[in-house]
């Protein structure tokens, strides 16, 4: 995104709410991996303890989302660039 | 998010033009909420729900990266559709609720 | 909605926020169709650019998205209208 | 919404019951939201995931109005029985994650 | 959670914001019951009211959501308290 | 949610330390969130979908309460992870759609 049109002030004001909507995504991916890896890992309910099978496949799980997360922002970002990029060119 | 184009202009007093701001919160809401549906529909799309270990394989991979591509060439054309049925983006005739 | 209790600045200021409000209805839809209609549509991952069976589709979704949601919108808005009618009926 | 009733009082000053305005604030999200949860469920449906044109056809159209007669019904039943449960909506009893 | 430090015009102002995230959820919790309900429950659209047989469903699954909930609120604030209190034992 | 931890000095004036009060906002959201999403999965994984009465049987009870168990389990574990791969919480390294 583009603040070059903000001046000081709106500059702080809206760092602090950047800051704040990163904590606030943060937690929301927090709780989307437990959610998810919850529902692809655990179908057994003849007990309360989580099984090391299950254990093993919620770490997993967990691992591979965020290498999937970053994976798809890496892609994200180079096209954001490309567009920004073909964006510039005539002006 | 081409469409969020123009600013509009009024200010607060204060320093602070709170419609240029709002904009910008609203367009970071929109990037984030267009990227997280992004991940979770590439992750339905390329990752197998069985959890061995935590490694994508070279077939995840390369189905992500095609995914992306795809997902943003649907955002674009989606985007054309919209905008030629007349919807101006802002103050538009989303079909809503209500008439407002 | 009734405004009707609304002074002259609380309806000044109740239109910023629906007016505010009608553009991330708006975005959210925008959103909502390319995630339905690319989940609907996108099958096949051997190919990065989108082939023209798939481009139809998401036109098709898209378009058929929008008749939908504006015939629910018909619909909901006649209904409320009769609840609105019956309400007032007695007094 | 019928148990949004009550306007609760005070103001701030400015000419601007901001409760007041808070209350149609929530009213309208509420809308909205029902709204939204409306047309996604009657897509799923009424609307074949087959996308060959996007013309409504007869049957579709059909079972849109049909969807929203019923899913309004259920939205009377559904807030009918929640009273009847003793649920006062504002400060309601409804079951949280804590006890507040 | 834990508002011990909190003085008293912040207290003010936090119950008012947690009356109002109260409203709010209840809001949600109505509007997913009608969801989820209606999703299980109608899938004749041949007629336009409701059968005896939906309303009957869409009763039971309302009532058994929120018993459902309640079960869940139970164990929730049951493990809350246990970890509450066994952080608090080392002090 | 522990690593919701160190509270950020800086106030507001009026006594209202607002960074502590947006602090404890989030962390309710949180908390609500979590339930919900709890509450929505044990759903789906103990209720049978068809409602001839409103009773929860025998077995939907203990199903009930050992999802909650589980579930809980398994935000520890994700959390432990999480804070291992160096996301400090507030201002981490989730990956997001852009780098800020």
């Amino acid at each position: 995104m583009d603040f070059s049109g903000f001046n000081s002030a709106e500059q702080v004001h809206m760092n602090k709410i950047i800051e704040k909507k990163q904590m606030q995504d943060f937690l929301r991916l927090y709780a989307n991996i437990v959610e998810k890896c919850f529902n692809s890992c655990c179908n057994d309910f003849t007990s309360k303890a989580l099984s090391s099978k299950e254990e093993t496949c919620v770490m997993s799980c967990t691992e591979k989302f965020f290498k999937h997360s970053e994976r798809v922002g890496s892609r994200f970002a180079e096209l954001n660039a490309d567009a920004m990029a073909a964006a510039q060119k005539p002006s | 998010m081409s469409f969020l184009g123009g600013a509009r202009p009024s200010g607060s007093g204060n320093g602070l033009n709170t419609d240029k701001i709002d904009m910008a919160i609203t367009e970071l809401d929109t990037i984030t909420d267009f990227f997280n549906r992004m991940v979770s529909s590439c992750h339905a799309k390329c990752i197998a729900p069985r959890y061995t270990d935590g490694e994508l394989n070279k077939g995840e991979m390369v189905c992500i990266d095609r995914c992306v591509s795809k997902y943003n060439e649907v955002q674009k054309k989606v985007g054309e559709k919209i905008q030629s049925r007349g919807n101006p983006g802002a103050g538009g005739a989303a079909p809503g609720p209500m008439g407002f």
